[in-house]
């Protein structure tokens, strides 16, 4: 492993760490659901995404070949993480969570009546 | 397009995932890869109701590079505003109204706005005519709808729709 | 290396999973398949008794690994007597259940046949671990059994069920890994010898894992008082469910008697005789306060289940005694516990759908057909479980009262299995004169007139000849537990057996 | 260097982990909790990256694939139980 | 064998006659009587030779080792019991023919009735101590059977019931002792016990094994104070009483006296115990009898009487005395049952037994009247009756006897009372039957009997006299052979003439004549002060209470110990293991901490175990807001699985992580039918309760953890390790060891998960559930089912989720991962696909039936395991080879492969059986409510 | 490490008998899981702590313990079938006696 290649390393794994962490902090710090819901869903994502970068440079020059596996997180990841947002920021839409700003009118969960329940 | 090969785009993909999987190039994995890359699909095909028809190559490869680049974008910004002091933030709901039709297309559009700057796609309506999203900062709201509908919209009812 | 010490444990797995591969077959069919099977166990079941009967130790090492490394089935006397304790009692149970209680709800012949799958196998395995695992098998299966038919009263006492076993299994894991975390390995002759050499430094965690082992041995065995789940499951199961659970406790005594003599035997040094200062009070705590239950009991089926606590009293009374004439005794009178409990489940049944609206339930009613048949099979049963003369309960009893003549407890001993015996007398007596004697000589109350069916009397008059012959062949039967319970009390030979030159 | 780098990233990626947990335990509202229970996940593929690469070992990453995988389920279950109670229906 | 044989035919035969009564009355009467007379015919080539003083004994191995071998004893004292019982049996079996009324089944009565009288024979023919205690029980159990012949009638099932309990418990205190006496002797045999008085009698168990036999046979022999379940049973029918406390049931007491005498007698504790019991059972007996209205009352306790006058004799100990008593159970037996059917005819006649109603017969049935009055005075002891001769036998003992003893003087003093009111009761039964002024409102009118119901009451009558006329002409040589061998020694001198020229006992013999005369006159006021204390010392009713409150101390004890409650039996098990673990602790000295090198403590780690302790106990304080504690418990699942990770187990790691997905997802699907919060119902002490317990299990599995994880241990794995590769081909030794060197757990393990399947396939089967329409807050559920992101996107994760359980699948063998985690890894994605499109949708496109998926994997596992029998190898021994392929290359396969696959489709299977059919419940809740809202 | 392990075995544990104490199914339910885990990482701990060092061959110089990996894995599927079961039959328990409580009484 060459300087610059460690040096690379270096900065690929300080900034995901960096940026998970930040993820984290929006999480614990920020006022209400909504605001907080943009840490973690964006800030790990690439946190997550350079550290595996990392991972592959790393076990592509260390190993014996080219090692691409963790670009298979990361498409999960990619695929995942804003499906896991939309939702929990639909959950907490229809729960009608305080927000910093204004909720919007109805999204049409309050409006439903039984006959929703069909599935 | 056939009940032997349903899926012409997904069977050399997950080839291709295999040797993600599996890190080599050995001619064993190729063929295994390609035989569970045809394999699977068969298996399924009922879940997948429609075919997926991706029309414009190019312009899912430039819309592909414009996401990437947001999220690199989002990210430093949001990390930026978390960074800073949470009581300057100004949140926001945004209606989006929406002119693409078909569900991929949505469905991409929406993750798409949840990858990127500062936004989160939080419902879609009844009636899939409108995106509601909510923003960490936002100066105009109507700029913002603006950006949206320009940047991913645009190309995305190109690529699925056209 | 025999085949024929795995195949009491394959048989029935097989028969499980045809079954569940067939599962669209007509009832008959399934019927036909599942008896096929149970009586092929038996065959099973006779050929390694008389494989073993000589005093051969037989090892089966899985997958050809040898032990302590690979898993080992052992068969020696005591595991034979069990297996085929076992595939009796099936067979009737499973006729029983032709009668149509088979078809109160889904998948009845698979999970009687992985019950049984279950059972061999932990009468028949040789290693800590494994047992853990076939017990889980019997335990899921007899969840399933249990709840078969469902109805608020099953539910409720399933639920029990479930959870305290659940519990037993957790500690089971805990004594289990305790045992390989201080002695580093699973095997059970592997074990003893360990165990033999334990440094002083752990010996207390030895004994901690060896006493909570017998706690869940304990719980499954229902001895007080761990024994409250009992009355309600086996009350509330169907008929031929209750009676194939006549053999569960039996496999907790089987275990706390294998763990016992070999692990904690003679030769254990300083952790000899580790559960005897717990084991005798529990067992006679276990007796008076089953019989009490017994004297206490509102109807049939309740009496039967605490009938079955009394006899895992009476029973483990016999293993507490650590003697050779006291295991002797313990292993006679656990077949002859075993199916007499099981007919009198299968029995109040047969009574109960005869008695209309009293069910079983000890109030006097109108008379029911064929009383003097029920009544007499009942009287049959009822003798047998009181311990009277002159059928096995009592053979067994005088054996226990014979072993305890040395041991110092002998007057505990004595006092409880005499007074208990009378309370059983009394109780039993009682049942019989409200269940059969009418109040008034009219026939009104009558609901259910039909005739006695092939399929009800045949497994229960089965289950007393059983017991009968337990009698008649008293001989043969007690020099075969007695010569179990020498070769219990020999460990070296089953440690030779299974570890041979391999240590 | 990378060392220097590991142990800053590895202090960095625990105390994020920590703060998610803070969070998670406070609530105050179940999204919020189901937020940070998800942000656990993540939090947990950075630290088995970070240690795959400490260690030199690639046994950690079908566990990093898989929690990205279950994470994502559950993540899924939670939310649309509380939308709909019933998430199978 | 013919003494075995002998037994057995009434046993035999007691089923046929049963049968045989549907066709006639007479043919069961036949049947019954040829069944006895066929047994005393099988006995009849051995019956002289115990005139002759000989024993004739026989031998059925039974149970050799543990002494107990079927062994029959024809002896003078069973010779004499087995005529009674034969004898006596025949005369009842006739009586009862007649007795019985049309509506009662008269094959019942027989066939119980044989089965006594086998049981009977067993008794006295038994040379084994414990094959005698059996057939003890066995009358008692027959008798049961015959007390409660009239099934319907309260006083038969209680009297059944009092007789059955007192008896029985007789029986277990005689086991005991017999077992003593057998500890004592080395032997159950009579012939090794009866040659042992010597040892029994100095040995120091003598005494538990006295007291232990004695209260079989007073039980037994109704003696006070057991006395009391005799008049009870007196609701038999008449022809069973006759039976039972004549000649049998009773006697079988004072047969076990006399048959142990040579043993047990010769010491002060047998005189005391025996004699003391004796004369206060005659007291007691012969005073309660004159009181009794009921004619069967007054017989029952003068037979209780009677039965103590021979005790007392036993008890007196003197070989004379000893013959005295062998002679009166003669007697009494004969003159007792000729009394019973007697009164069974005047209560046949009259439809009464009460003497008060049944006065003046003697004009309506003469006949009989002579009958009863000879057998009456012959209880009374009058001379040239047979009672005379036994009795004034007794008055000899009696009298000798006071000299011996300690207020000695009591002895002739007592008997003499008993005599003069035997006197008094003899004489009512005849003057206030027979005499006594005219009747009073009698059921019936009474009138002589059918021919042949007089007759066994004449046969006895008959004897009656010819004994007590001609007593050595007649019963010498029976006598002298029974008490032969009561006593196992030479006779003593004794005289059986009426007149003994005057003597003591001539003297209180006259007293009581006399005595009970003047007694019976004065009866009246008497009997109003008895009827008066009979209110309130009416044993039955203390017995009944005592019963009673048996019942409520078992019901209370019970009820206490079994509430029901599965948090009570949580508790005691937890407590259980905990007192089981500390015990074994505690008794060690050596220090908890062992000299182990323990591993650095690290941040990160610090931090999760933080993060673990945090969540589980949050979600342990929140528990009641259910859906909050889920999500805790999903971050302690993921913390566990990086612990696995951390300290080298990734194959855990992935497993608890793809589990611990399955379950939350099975926990909400639970939850929505469940209320989302638990109402707070503990108190707080036990909480504070159950807080300690818990506190306590978890400070014992942390100790427990410690000492181990401080200590070294000398483990089997390293075999493992080296054997992986050359023995198992494969390299991920965990998986090696699952699917070949521990296959068989594998093996059961995934029969578990099937079975768990298939339990709840049959459980959920019909299942509905009410769906809650809003949630917790009372909010209604968001209309949008499927949105529609999600359902895009799953389908697009399903093929790669595939791809990735089919890489885990094949990979495990050499790395982590393998056919359970493949398993849960598709049936996760699909469970994925049920969430985001639903139920109906994805049962759409899934296999319709998950069972033979299961099937098929326990069905590749098996067979997986059969293959290696035939390469003549153990179940589940494994193959594996590299095989060329052209394209691939070379690629291992192993067998332990396709047991993988085995796994693999059980798990899939199962996972999706449970989920479909948990689908399908809801589906079928969420049914009404369409029906409701469909317009 | 060690200790910091023991410990939370022993925090799972109380945790997890706090709960199966409480009366209604869902807690009992959650307290089996937790009691899972502990046992779990108790017969895991067993085989010692070994960091960096899984079994597999070639992977490392020396190796963990993989036996109580081998019999951790078949507890935790032997545990998921039980927890599927007993949390079916909280909901049949519901079904049947119209409550959540373990002994079918109490308050709906
Ligand atoms: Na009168
Ligand atoms: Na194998």
């Amino acid at each position: 492993m060459n300087d610059a290649t460690e040096l690379l390393l270096s900065l690929l794994v300080l900034a995901g760490a960096i940026f998970t962490f930040i993820g984290s902090l929006g999480l614990a710090r920020l006022g209400d659901f909504y605001t907080r819901l943009h840490g973690p869903t964006k800030a790990t994502t690439l946190g997550v995404g350079s550290l595996l970068i990392a991972s592959a440079v790393y076990f592509s020059v260390t190993g014996e070949s080219l090692s691409l596996h963790e670009v298979l997180v990361a498409l999960f990841l990619f695929i995942t993480a804003p499906i896991s947002a939309h939702l929990m920021a639909k959950a907490a839409l229809h729960l009608r969570l305080t927000s910093l700003t204004p909720l919007p009118k109805e999204t049409g969960s309050e409006a439903s009546s039984e006959s929703s329940r069909n599935p | 397009m056939n009940r032997l090969l349903p899926h012409p785009i997904l069977t050399p993909m997950l080839a291709l995932v295999w040797l993600l999987l599996n890190n080599s190039m050995a001619p064993g994995q190729i063929v295994l890869g390609l035989l569970l890359g045809w394999a699977i699909p068969l298996f399924t095909l009922p879940f997948w109701p429609e075919q997926v028809r991706i029309r414009h190559r190019r312009t899912l490869l430039r819309f592909s590079g414009v996401v990437l680049l947001d999220i690199l974008l989002a990210n430093l910004k949001v990390a930026w505003l978390i960074l800073g002091q949470p009581r300057t933030l100004r949140p926001a709901f945004v209606v989006v109204p929406l002119d693409v039709r078909h569900e991929l297309a949505i469905s991409v559009l929406a993750n798409t706005i949840c990858l990127t700057p500062g936004t989160v796609s939080a419902h879609l309506s009844e009636d899939r005519l409108s995106l509601l999203v909510h923003a960490l900062d936002v100066d105009d709201q109507d700029e913002l709808v603006a950006t949206i509908k320009a940047r991913y919209e645009a190309p995305l009812k190109e690529i699925f729709e056209c | 290396m025999s085949h024929l010490v795995i195949a009491p444990v394959l048989l029935p797995f097989l028969a499980g999973v045809i079954l569940l591969l067939l599962r669209d077959l007509p009832m008959p069919s399934r019927r036909r398949i599942a008896a096929t099977a149970a009586i092929g166990q038996i065959v099973l079941a006779v050929l390694l008794l008389c494989a073993v009967s000589g005093g051969d130790i037989l090892v089966y090492a899985l997958g050809d690994w040898p032990a302590p490394w690979g898993i080992v089935l052992v068969a020696d006397r005591l595991a034979a007597w069990m297996v085929l304790t076992t595939a009796l009692l099936a067979l009737f149970a499973l006729l029983y259940a032709g009668s149509g209680i088979d078809r109160d709800g889904r998948h009845f012949h698979v999970l009687f046949q992985m019950q049984l799958f279950g059972l061999s196998g932990a009468f028949l395995t040789g290693d800590l671990f494994n047992l853990f695992v076939f017990f889980e098998i019997l335990l899921i299966a007899s969840y399933g059994l249990l709840l078969h038919g469902g109805g608020a009263h099953r539910v409720r006492a399933g639920m029990h069920y479930v959870v305290l076993n659940l519990l037993g299994s957790t500690l089971f894991l805990f004594a289990a890994g305790l045992f390989y975390g201080v002695l580093g390995t699973l095997n059970f002759a592997d074990l003893a010898v360990r165990i033999a050499a334990t440094p002083p430094e752990n010996l207390g965690l030895v004994r901690a894992a060896g006493l909570m082992l017998f706690g869940v041995f304990a719980l499954k065995a229902a001895l007080l008082p761990l024994h409250l789940w009992l009355p309600a499951a086996y009350a509330s199961a169907t008929a031929p469910v209750a009676a194939l659970f006549a053999i569960m406790t039996k496999v907790g005594a089987y275990s706390i008697l294998r763990t016992h003599t070999l692990l904690f035997g003679p030769e254990a040094g300083p952790l000899a005789d580790l559960v005897q200062p717990w084991l005798l009070p529990a067992a006679l705590a276990t007796l008076a306060f089953g019989m009490l239950g017994v004297l206490a009991a509102t109807r049939l089926t309740q009496q039967a289940a605490y009938l079955v606590v009394a006899s895992v009293g009476t029973l483990l009374i016999a293993f507490g005694l650590g003697t050779h004439d006291g295991i002797a005794a313990g292993l006679y009178y656990l077949p002859h516990s075993t199916f007499a409990a099981a007919s009198l489940f299968l029995l109040s049944d047969a009574i109960a759908r005869r008695r209309g609206a009293s069910a079983d339930f000890f109030k006097t009613s109108g008379d029911i057909p064929r009383a003097g048949l029920w009544g007499g099979l009942f009287f049959i049963s009822a003798v047998l479980l009181a311990g009277l003369p002159p059928l096995s309960g009592f053979i067994g009893k005088f054996m226990i009262l014979r072993a305890a003549l040395d041991h110092s407890a002998l007057p505990w001993v004595w006092g409880i299995v005499l007074a208990t015996a009378l309370l059983g007398l009394i109780a039993l007596a009682r049942s019989g004169s409200l269940l059969f004697f009418r109040s008034h000589p009219d026939k009104t109350e009558v609901t259910n007139r039909f005739s006695p069916t092939s399929q009800e009397l045949v497994p229960i008059i089965g289950l007393l000849a059983l017991a009968i012959g337990l009698t008649i062949w008293a001989g043969p039967a007690s020099n075969f537990a007695r010569a179990a319970a020498t070769q219990l009390l020999q460990p070296e030979a089953y440690i030779a057996a299974v570890l041979g030159g391999a240590r | 260097m990378l060392n220097i780098a590991l142990v800053i990233a590895f202090t960095l990626v625990t105390t994020a982990f920590a703060l998610t947990l803070w969070r998670l335990l406070k609530g105050p509202s179940a999204p919020d909790r189901i937020l940070a229970l998800d942000t656990l996940y993540i939090n947990a593929i950075a630290l088995l990256v970070l240690l795959g690469i400490q260690l030199g070992s690639a046994l950690y990453f079908e566990a990093a694939l898989l929690i990205a995988l279950m994470g994502f389920v559950g993540t899924v279950a939670l939310c649309k139980f509380l939308l709909r109670g019933d998430i199978i229906e | 064998m013919n003494l075995l044989l002998a037994i057995l035919v009434p046993f035999i035969g007691a089923p046929f006659v049963a049968y045989i009564s549907r066709r006639s009355r007479a043919a069961s009467a036949w049947a019954a009587a040829g069944v006895a007379l066929l047994s005393l015919a099988i006995l009849l080539p051995d019956l002289a030779a115990p005139f002759a003083g000989e024993t004739t004994l026989q031998r059925l191995v039974w149970m050799p080792a543990l002494g107990l071998d079927l062994v029959f004893r024809l002896d003078g004292l069973g010779l004499l019991f087995t005529l009674m019982i034969l004898g006596i049996g025949l005369l009842v079996i006739l009586y009862a023919h007649y007795y019985l009324s049309q509506q009662d089944s008269l094959g019942r009565l027989y066939a119980y009735l044989l089965l006594f009288m086998g049981s009977m024979l067993g008794v006295v023919l038994s040379e084994n101590l414990i094959q005698l205690l059996i057939f003890w029980e066995l009358t008692s159990l027959s008798s049961f059977l015959l007390i409660s012949y009239w099934r319907t009638r309260q006083a038969a099932r209680s009297g059944a019931r009092m007789a059955l309990a007192i008896t029985g418990a007789g029986g277990l205190a005689l086991l005991g002792g017999f077992v003593l006496l057998g500890e004592i002797t080395g032997s159950y045999e009579l012939s090794v016990v009866l040659a042992s008085g010597d040892i029994i009698r100095a040995h120091p168990l003598y005494l538990p094994a006295l007291i232990l036999i004695l209260l079989g046979a007073f039980t037994k022999s109704a003696q006070f104070p057991f006395h009391f379940w005799l008049p009870n049973a007196m609701a038999a029918p008449t022809p069973v009483s006759a039976y039972l406390h004549s000649a049998t049931m009773v006697k079988a007491g004072v047969f076990l006296l006399a048959r142990l005498f040579p043993a047990l007698s010769g010491t002060e504790a047998w005189t005391y115990l025996v004699g003391g019991v004796g004369i206060t059972t005659l007291l007691i007996g012969a005073v309660v009898a004159l009181f009794k209205h009921d004619l069967k009352g007054l017989l029952a306790y003068s037979t209780i009487s009677h039965l103590g006058l021979i005790t007392a004799l036993f008890g007196i100990g003197t070989p004379l005395a000893a013959v005295a008593g062998v002679f009166h159970i003669i007697n009494h037996a004969i003159f007792k049952a000729g009394l019973f059917m007697a009164a069974g005819i005047i209560d046949h006649e009259t439809g009464t037994r009460d003497m008060r109603r049944i006065n003046g017969l003697w004009k309506a049935m003469p006949h009989t009247a002579t009958l009863a009055m000879v057998a009456a005075a012959a209880m009374a002891g009058v001379p040239l009756f047979n009672g005379f001769l036994s009795k004034e036998m007794f008055f000899a003992e009696a009298a000798g006897a006071a000299s011996r003893l300690s207020f000695g003087w009591l002895l002739p003093a007592a008997v003499t009372v008993a005599g003069i009111f035997a006197v008094a009761y003899s004489l009512r039964f005849i003057h206030d039957v027979f005499f006594n002024g005219e009747p009073i409102d009698l059921p019936r009118t009474p009138h002589e009997p059918p021919r042949w119901m007089k007759v066994p009451v004449e046969i006895l009558v008959v004897l009656c006299l010819l004994v007590g006329i001609l007593p050595s002409l007649t019963v010498e040589p029976l006598l002298a052979a029974a008490a032969g061998a009561v006593l196992q020694a030479p006779l003593p001198e004794h005289n059986l003439a009426i007149w003994h020229g005057f003597s003591p006992a001539l003297l209180m013999s006259m007293i009581a004549l006399v005595g009970g005369v003047l007694l019976y006159t004065v009866r009246k006021p008497l009997f109003a002060f008895h009827d008066h204390m009979e209110k309130n010392l009416n044993a039955r009713i203390i017995f009944e209470r005592v019963m009673e409150m048996l019942y409520q101390l078992a019901h209370a004890l019970t009820a206490r110990l079994d509430t029901g409650s599965l948090q009570r039996q949580t508790l005691l098990f937890v407590a259980a293991a905990l007192c089981l673990g500390a015990a074994g602790m505690w008794s060690s000295a050596a220090p908890l901490t062992g000299p182990r090198t323990l591993l650095p403590v690290d941040g990160v780690s610090l931090v999760a175990a933080l993060a673990l302790a945090a969540a589980a106990l949050t979600a342990t304080i929140l528990h009641r807001q259910r859906f909050t504690a889920l999500i805790l418990a999903g971050a302690v699942g993921l913390v566990v699985s990086l612990i696995f990770i951390k300290f080298s187990a990734p194959d855990l790691a992935l497993t608890q992580l793809s589990v611990e997905v399955v379950t939350i997802v099975l926990l909400l699907l639970a939850l929505y039918f469940l209320p989302q919060q638990s109402p707070a119902e503990s108190s707080h002490s036990r909480r504070l309760r159950d807080a300690s317990l818990a506190m306590a299990a978890g400070a014992g599995a942390s100790a427990l953890a410690w000492a181990v994880l401080t200590r070294p241990y000398d483990s089997i794995s390293g075999w493992f390790l080296a054997n992986s590769v050359p023995g198992g081909g494969g390299k991920n030794v965990v998986n090696v060891i699952l699917v070949d060197f521990r296959g068989y757990d594998t093996f059961g393990e995934i029969t578990v998960l099937a079975l768990a399947a298939l339990g709840i396939f049959a459980m959920l089967d019909g299942l509905r559930l009410p769906a809650p329409l809003r949630d917790a807050a009372g909010r209604h559920w968001d209309p949008d089912t499927h949105p529609l992101i999600m359902a895009t996107f799953a389908r697009l994760l399903l093929p790669l989720a595939l791809l990735v359980s089919v890489f885990v699948l094949l990979r495990g063998h050499n790395l982590p991962g393998g056919g359970f985690i493949a398993g849960l890894i598709t049936a996760v994605a699909l469970i994925m696909q049920y969430l985001a499109n639903g139920v109906a949708w994805t049962h759409a496109r899934l296999p319709a039936h998950t069972h033979p998926l299961i099937a098929a994997g326990l069905a590749i596992a098996l067979v997986t395991g059969l293959a290696s029998w035939a390469f003549g190898h153990s179940f589940l021994t494994s193959a594996f080879g590299h095989f060329a392929l052209p394209l691939t290359g070379e690629i291992e396969l192993a067998s332990a492969m396709a047991f993988d696959l085995g796994v693999y489709l059980v798990v899939v299977g199962a996972t999706l059986l449970i989920l479909i059919n948990l689908g399908l419940a809801h589906n079928a809740s969420h049914a009404p409510q369409k029906l409701e809202n469909t317009p | 490490m060690e200790a910091l392990l023991a410990l939370s075995i022993g925090l799972l544990t109380a945790c997890g008998v706090y709960l199966v104490l409480r009366a209604r199914s869902f807690a009992v339910v959650l307290g089996l899981t937790f009691l899972s885990y502990a046992v779990n990482l108790f017969l895991f701990a067993m085989g010692r702590l070994a960091i960096a060092q899984p079994p597999v061959i070639g992977a490392a110089a020396t190796s963990a313990d993989p036996l109580p990996q081998a019999l951790v894995l078949t507890a935790i599927v032997i545990g998921f079938a039980m927890t599927a079961f007993v949390i079916m039959l909280a909901l049949k328990s519901r079904a049947e006696l119209g409550n959540d409580h373990v002994d079918g009484g109490g308050e709906p």
